[in-house]
């Protein structure tokens, strides 16, 4: 019998590639007579270019050619970054690019340049932008709808409930509100009303984002660092206004995005029309100091929040307001934190206010689990204290207040396909010790202060409808073509195998498709929202089957009978119970000469307009599995992990040391269970970044960034998360979906966080510093009483 | 005249392998020239066009300044040894494991392996104002950024600054100045010897520097005197993350000890003003004392007078009282 | 006059180790005079000891002939002249570890160095680990790939070589001294976990061998 | 220009004033030593006496004391607590820019503060108690008398000068020359001293009168854009290089008159607070300068003095 695939671990089939050095990234590409571009970033937050003088850096040597704003894609209608521009609205943002034989040259001819800028009035905080008469991001003001710029203040006395810590009442952009939450707090039992600050922080993924393109015979070749594949090659088409088959995209491996390179980025246009310009290969190398300003951020939110709870540690109410610092160009983060905090609680009566406001800081982008992440950081420490409070377990709470699977969340009360949190917690309190180690809470030990905490934390974790396409070739081997981008979640790899297990083929035996879209790209999901695995599980189930009802249909017209009388094994169709049977490679060879729709040539009606040209490019290679996700399904796909950690805090110097963290997930059926926890513990490691160390820093002053390298952004090393942390799987199948897998990117990182900040409350004896990152600066403050020098400002430190 | 970051502007590279060679050839180039060891301040300079050498005069090809040997009673530690040398030698962890410990605190594996005691004590500050490129008074100009009323001041100094609030990022400086070492400089035709104390300048008396080094001088040894070998040694550091981080505040102290008498003491603070901090009212108090909680509290006490914080580092005060605290509790 | 900013507590820095540079009354003279007439600008001679470009490294055991600037990093050479691009440029600031090689089987970082330092060296990038005739995986690598290590793997080949670097020290670490020995390297798909199991796995393959 | 001033980007690039550069402070040296060798020798080559000139009688000794009061003794402390205020300030700005260091910022401020109150006791007492026109009038007639002087000096065929009041118009131009110098080495060194930090006021780099920079918010709450961000610093801190620089020229020249042989008569008045009857008559006009009034004169030691004060009633410091 075929191995079984599903829930096994196997090393990715690009692994070795990756641990010799062979794989190659965005910048490894070179191409003869390759150019260098290098970009000119602005100095100031927000500014007008009243002017260039390039004269003298264009006579420079090896100088080819200078790149302006008015040659590149300007964006109509809505605020939105453009890869170059003459009204920078963030320090950093790229102005213009020189392109050169080296890199010296083009660096040199930078600095040779000379701009007139108009500094214009700029703003670094969403709370002076709402001040009356505060400064605004933009000349026309700090709000836009209806195709135009809006101003939008809120009163003084707004700002006298912000200063007295209460919950302001200024105009909010988005609100809807469930049930009757007056009425609930006054029969709430406990009430808690708390202003709660996360901070913003830039993506920082391993590998900045560069990109090598140039222009052969009317098509475009790029070689970028991007999340998701063939919708890469569709974004670049769109930015240059070209028919998307002229498009040939290269992206084998991406060192990581996390929401910053979902569909490429924005300045991936610097090199396409600077390489269309001068008929030369344009390589832009950007720097981690470059990543730090166009490389996206998760928003920040300063937040108010009041929740109502039973005796029995229900939670009845939630108030929920949140301003979001969106950057120059915005975000959606806030509004998923709203429904994220419907979710987890099930309040039934809730109230959510939240306003995004423009602000001249290095642009937003969805953040691994954007919103949701933020908001279990912030709010699962207090529901922890109104536990404590009312002398409760915590876990008790913790399930009291998680969801089931009929629950109906956010302003539309949205359905979900499965829900197993309680299992998740439940199996997360058993391998941590949960009960075992309420001892050891506020235990201390000289200055040493342990602490335990909860996380729960939910993200969308799927989507419905995509394609697959798959070949199984002369040689017998099948051939599975995927869209999707080598992120390193390993989606790429484990979303092939149940097309592998419906035609019962070995590992062996099937080959992955990927990284170069002129190889045949069907239309798929982007890799983000976590949506990968559910998506293209089922695409490529959907494929596998009209692939495997294909090779039955051969083995019969070839040897005779109905497909029925056939099975299939090990590359092999046979009749079942003996006598005739085929190889997987002669089976192709007859699709072939059958034509039609087993070699390809015939395509289903159903399947994208963008995976016809794809087939076509396969057609009458061998017999064609191709078919579109028709599954279907109803309500959300989200997925659910429970984190659990032990903090030590030391009370005389601040410092937090993580000592264990366990993390469970409900995300259905697990493809690859090595992967799994690898995407468990390694978002929750950069939860506990989020939760403990990582920040930005500006100065008000010139509102110029500080935390603009790794070592001042600090993300987490090796020594700051527990030695060895536990990852496990509920493992129910979801019941919407054929294979039962739900993705798993997202919700971790908001479960490690919260089981940290939780944590750390835990170790304060219950006191909830309520802002990240809890540095030791913070917590010494809190210890000994120092007064703050900040209230619920952002960017400070 | 526009700003990028990130490409070494061309230099010259001279490989001296005497010191002869390296202080003819930083005559030569004067105010040009920038001495290289083990090279990772130097590099963030360069890499950021702020300091735009002639030459380079690269030391790392000098043996005569690599290695560690015995000196008549204390160790003499070649400025060119790699801190991973100096976290590794035998006689290092046997008697001043304060030297040790402090090197084995110092950023990552491969920057200790690369990185050499010499550079680790004269490397420049790393306000992040000031290595921004701004014209702020260290840097010639007429301005601190950083001790404006709003500015991001978290890991600027609460003591001992004049105009210049930076802080002395080195890790090994505490403990040298701690264990009294002496820093021995050749110019063209002298040789000077420095009280590791004296070594790190203040703002106030220079404030475009942290060491009393000056163009044409070469850093060539670090001599331990054998007077604190074996005595009761402390160092903590605390910082952010667990590796890579400069010091929020770190101590360094060297006890001679009987029973837990505390017969003499040399405590340093870094990370809290512009040079390490040597705190001699705390050593007065604590000489000939027997160390316990009550003094340890005293001691913190005494260290902290004096500091004028800014506006968001004053948990530098408990800090670096709390560490003193437990180096003195360490006797108890 | 007591120091105001430190209140007493610091005596400052005073340094008499430097006269004034040049006396007050006849030194302004000279140099005013020397103003006057224009500093007599040293004629540059040739300077005898600056490097020559075209060098030899050792780089995985291959002796390769390159033209190297004097201000070129070694990453920058290996990954743009000697077209070996397995070493990756993360930060290029000694921030990340992406860049770690060994010289002299000791894991540096290859952006912070520059090349003509490691002219007499032997470099040993992720490339060379593999035997160059059979291509079998070192003992580091065939750890990594048993236990499946690392996710967008950007951070690997640095990760391996100072994997590399601490199994040849320390072939029996505890898990603890193992991530000591990595913490020079940063991973942002935060996969601490599995690369340790990789760390242990190594050793332990390197104590069977 | 660029020569003697700096100029440096501020955080956002733009080129803006920085402060004089060092080659200005090495020129004031080198003029001031110029200047005094090439009076000396220039003194010698026409002849003039070397020693104390000898006081030619002309005018009626009648009623004059013997001891002239020139200056008294509370104006004679604020001299000398000037000049060292003074000379603190000049040695604490520039010794440690010729190389020898030392902890000169809180010297240098401390002195400037004694400097300051000097100078506000100077101009109260200056109004109220002395002849404060005597010292700050220039008329017409004074640059005459002046101009007069100096032709005598450049040739001895010129007529003789007519004799000055109690302030030859030399002196007068150059108290002036102080008063403008050191007020706005004042004025500008308070703004510099307010943004650092002392025992009295936290460092404030942004000080609202000096450096109106783009801050989002300035202080009335709505965006301020004025002049780049940290020129104002900058012509602040080259003002106050000016200011000192000429201060080392005037001092140093000062200090060289006060030490000539032929002048130390006068020198002394600063010192004793009287010259003698004979040089009074010598080199001033009693009409100008009239002492003889009969007011009684405080007498010290060895014979009777005559104060100069000519309007006020004389009123005891």
């Amino acid at each position: 019998m075929a191995e079984k695939l599903i829930g096994t671990d196997i090393a990715p089939q690009d692994l070795v590639a990756k641990i010799t050095g062979r794989a190659r990234y965005a910048e490894d590409f070179r191409a003869d007579g390759m150019v260098f571009t290098k970009l000119l970033l602005s100095p100031m937050p927000h500014a007008r270019v009243r002017g260039v003088d390039a004269t003298r850096a264009l006579a420079m040597p090896g100088v080819i050619d200078i790149l302006r704003a008015d040659e590149v894609r300007q964006v109509e209608g809505r605020p939105a970054e453009a890869s170059l521009t003459d009204e920078p609205l963030y320090e950093g943002q790229p102005i213009l690019a020189i392109a050169a034989e080296t890199e010296e040259q083009a660096a040199a001819a930078i600095e040779a340049i000379e701009v007139d800028f108009e500094p214009l009035p700029f703003v670094l905080d969403p709370l002076d932008s709402l001040r009356p008469n505060g400064p605004n991001a933009y000349t026309g003001g700090n709000r836009f709808g209806g195709g135009e710029f809006s101003e939008l203040k809120w009163t003084d006395a707004d700002f006298e409930e912000i200063e007295a810590g209460r919950m302001p009442n200024g105009e909010a952009a988005v609100e809807w509100t469930k049930g009757d939450i007056d009425a609930a707090f006054s029969e709430s039992d406990l009430v808690l009303e708390e202003s709660i600050v996360h901070q913003s922080l830039t993506h920082h993924p391993m590998e900045p984002r560069s990109s090598m393109m140039y222009w052969e015979n009317g098509k475009l070749h790029a070689f970028v660092s991007t999340q998701s594949a063939q919708r890469t090659k569709y974004a670049i088409a769109g930015m240059l206004n070209i028919d998307p088959e002229d498009v040939i995209l290269v992206a084998e491996y991406c060192g990581g995005g996390f929401g910053s390179k979902i569909s490429g980025n924005t300045h991936m246009e610097v090199p396409a029309v600077f390489s269309r310009k001068i008929g030369r290969p344009v390589m832009l190398r950007i720097t981690r100091y470059e990543e730090n300003y166009i490389g996206r951020a998760r928003p920040g939110f300063q937040s108010w929040l009041k929740m109502g709870f039973m005796a029995d540690g229900t939670c009845n109410a939630i108030d929920l307001y949140i301003v979001q610092e969106s950057g120059p160009f915005g975000a959606g983060d806030f509004n998923t934190a709203g429904m994220i905090a419907d979710l987890v609680y099930t309040p039934q009566n809730m109230r959510f206010r939240g306003i995004a406001m423009y602000c001249n800081t290095p642009p937003k982008a969805a953040q691994r689990g954007p919103g949701g992440a933020q908001i279990v950081i912030m709010m699962e420490p207090i529901l922890e204290k109104a536990a404590r409070e009312l002398g409760l377990d915590r876990l008790e709470v913790h399930l009291k207040n998680a969801p089931d699977a009929d629950v109906g969340f956010g302003p539309r009360n949205s359905t979900l396909t499965s829900v197993f949190a309680k299992e998740a917690l439940e199996k997360g309190a058993e391998i941590f010790d949960w009960a075992g180690k309420q001892e050891l809470s506020g235990r201390r030990e000289g200055s040493k202060v342990t602490g335990i905490g909860i996380g729960l934390s939910p993200y969308t974790a799927g989507s419905r409808g995509y394609d697959g396409l798959m070949v199984i070739r002369p040689d017998g081997k099948l051939y599975v073509h995927q869209g999707l981008g080598n992120l390193g979640t390993h989606s790429i790899m484990d979303t092939a195998r149940p097309a592998a297990e419906i035609l019962n083929l070995n590992w062996d035996q099937v080959e992955l498709v990927w990284g170069d879209s002129s190889r045949g790209m069907p239309r798929s999901s982007v890799q983000a929202g976590s949506q990968t695995t559910h998506a293209h599980s089922r695409a490529n189930h959907a494929a596998g089957m009209d692939a495997r009802a294909k090779v039955l249909e051969v083995a019969a017209r070839t040897l005779g009978g109905s497909p029925s009388d056939y099975d299939m094994d090990n590359g092999r169709v046979f009749r079942r119970g003996g006598g005739a049977s085929m190889t997987f490679a002669q089976v192709a060879e007859r699709a072939i000469e059958l034509g039609g729709k087993y070699d390809g040539h015939e395509l289903p009606d159903n399947i994208h307009a963008t995976t016809v040209p794809a087939a076509n490019i396969l057609a009458g290679q061998g017999l064609m599995g191709v078919a579109r996700d028709n599954y279907g399904g109803s309500g959300g796909v989200y997925t659910w992990v429970a984190g659990f950690a032990l903090v030590e805090l030391d009370e005389e110097t601040g410092v937090v040391d993580i000592k264990e963290y366990v993390g469970v997930t409900d995300c259905g059926t697990v493809l690859h269970p090595r992967s799994l926890s690898a995407q468990v513990l390694g978002g929750s490691v950069q939860g506990m970044g989020q939760a403990m160390t990582q920040r930005w820093v500006f100065d008000p002053k010139w509102g110029v960034p500080f935390a603009n390298r790794l070592y001042t952004a600090r993300p987490p090393g090796i020594l700051d998360v527990p030695l060895d942390m536990k990852a496990d799987a509920v493992g129910i199948p979801d019941p919407q979906t054929p294979v039962g897998a739900k993705g798993i990117g997202e919700p971790p990182v908001g479960a490690g966080g919260a089981a940290v900040t939780s944590a750390v409350a835990d170790a304060l004896g219950g006191r909830c510093l309520c802002r990240t990152p809890l540095t030791p600066d913070i917590i010494l403050a809190e210890l000994e009483g120092l007064d703050k020098p900040f209230h619920l400002e952002q960017h400070i430190g | 005249m526009a700003i990028i970051r990130d490409m070494i502007p061309a230099f010259e590279l001279v490989q001296p392998t005497t010191v002869e060679d390296a202080l003819a050839a930083m005559a030569r180039y004067g105010e040009g020239g920038w001495v290289l060891a083990g090279g990772l301040d130097s590099y963030d300079w360069f890499k950021d066009r702020i300091k735009r050498p002639e030459a380079v005069i690269d030391l790392g090809g000098i043996n005569e300044l690599k290695g560690i040997s015995n000196g008549q009673d204390g160790l003499e530690i070649g400025a060119m040894t790699t801190l991973t040398e100096i976290v590794r030698h035998e006689r290092v962890r046997s008697e001043y494991i304060l030297l040790a410990d402090a090197a084995e605190h110092v950023a990552t594996p491969q920057i200790r392996n690369q990185g050499t005691l010499g550079g680790n004590i004269s490397q420049d500050t790393r306000c992040w104002y000031y290595r921004s490129g701004w014209a702020c008074y260290r840097a010639g100009g007429n301005t601190c950024y950083a001790a404006a009323p709003q500015a991001m001041n978290r890991e600027h100094a609460i003591m001992g600054t004049s105009r210049c609030v930076a802080v002395s990022p080195s890790d090994t400086a505490p403990a040298l100045v701690a264990l009294d070492a002496k820093m021995i400089v050749r110019g063209r035709r002298s040789s000077k010897v420095h009280d590791a104390e004296d070594f790190f300048i203040g703002p106030a008396t220079d404030i475009t520097r942290m060491t009393v080094l000056e163009s044409g001088d070469l850093l060539t040894q670090i001599n331990i005197p054998g007077e604190w070998a074996n005595a009761h040694f402390y160092y903590e550091k605390v910082r952010d993350r667990g590796s890579w981080d400069f010091q929020l505040v770190s101590v360094a102290a060297a006890f001679k000890t009987s029973g837990n008498t505390i017969d003499e003491a040399r405590i340093v603070v870094n990370g809290v003003a512009p040079f390490p901090v040597r705190l001699d009212a705390v050593e007065r108090l604590v000489t000939g004392v027997t160390a316990d909680e009550a003094l340890a509290t005293e001691a913190g006490e005494i260290a902290i007078q004096g500091s004028r914080p800014l506006k968001y580092n004053e948990y530098k005060e408990p800090m670096m009282r709390n560490l003193v605290r437990r180096a003195v509790r360490s006797v108890a | 006059m007591a120091e105001a900013e430190s209140a007493g507590l610091l005596e400052t820095k005073y340094s008499r180790r430097k006269f004034i540079k040049s006396v007050i009354a006849v030194g302004a003279t000279a140099s005013s005079a020397g103003y006057f007439i224009g500093s007599s600008g040293l004629g540059a001679q040739a300077v005898p000891g600056t490097v020559e470009r075209l060098i030899t490294l050792t780089v995985n055991g291959q002796q390769r002939r390159v033209d190297v600037l004097p201000n070129e990093t070694l990453a920058m050479t290996l990954r743009y002249r000697l077209n070996l691009t397995g070493t990756k440029l993360g930060c290029d600031r000694a921030e990340c570890g992406a860049c770690t090689v060994l010289i002299d089987g000791v894991n540096q970082y290859g952006c912070s160095m520059l090349t003509h330092q490691v002219r007499g060296s032997s470099i040993t990038t992720i490339e060379g680990l593999e035997n160059p005739d059979t291509g079998e995986l070192s003992l580091v690598q065939q750890a990594v790939l048993e236990e499946g290590g690392f996710q967008c793997a950007f951070c690997a080949p640095g990760f391996i070589m100072s994997m590399t670097a601490m199994v040849n020290e320390n072939p029996n670490p505890t898990r603890a001294e193992a991530a000591h020995a990595l913490s020079g390297n940063l991973c942002r798909c935060g996969d601490y976990d599995k690369i340790l199991n990789c760390a242990m796995r190594a050793a332990e393959l390197a104590r069977s061998v | 220009m660029g020569r003697w001033l700096d100029f440096e980007s501020n955080p956002w690039g733009q080129e803006v004033l920085q402060g004089v550069s060092l080659e200005l402070m090495y020129l004031a040296i080198g003029l001031a030593v110029l200047f005094v060798a090439g009076h000396w020798f220039w003194y010698r080559s026409r002849g003039f006496s070397e020693h104390e000139e000898p006081a030619d009688v002309q005018g009626s000794v009648a009623g004059l004391p013997e001891r002239i009061v020139r200056h008294t003794l509370p104006s004679r402390i604020f001299h000398w607590t000037m000049a060292a205020s003074m000379l603190v300030l000049l040695i604490t700005a520039f010794v440690p820019l010729l190389g020898l260091e030392f902890a000169w910022v809180t010297i240098h401020w401390i002195a400037g503060a004694v400097l300051i109150l000097t100078i506000i006791y100077h101009v109260i007492h200056s109004i109220v108690w002395q002849d404060f026109w005597s010292m700050m009038s220039m008329g017409a007639k004074d640059f005459r008398e002046g101009l007069g002087h100096f032709r005598h000096l450049l040739s001895s065929k010129s007529p003789e000068p007519e004799k000055p009041g109690k302030y030859p118009f030399d002196h007068r131009m150059y108290h002036w020359g102080i008063v403008v110098t050191s007020l706005a080495a004042i004025v500008t060194g308070v703004f510099m001293t307010l943004r650092i930090k002392t025992p009295f006021w936290e460092p404030n780099a942004y000080y609202p009168l000096v450096d109106q920079a783009v801050s989002g918010l300035n202080e009335l709450g709505e965006p301020a854009i004025t002049l780049q961000p940290g020129a104002a610093t900058g012509l602040v801190f080259v003002l106050h290089g000016i200011a000192g620089v000429l201060l080392i020229l005037m001092v140093a020249s000062h200090i060289y008159f006060a030490i000539r042989p032929d002048k130390r008569w006068f020198t002394w008045s600063m010192i004793r607070g009287w010259i003698d009857r004979e040089h009074y008559l010598a080199h001033f006009d009693p009409d100008k300068w009239s002492v003889g009034d009969g007011t009684i004169q405080e007498n010290p030691p060895g014979g009777a003095i005559a104060d100069s004060t000519v309007s006020a009633p004389r009123v005891d410091d």
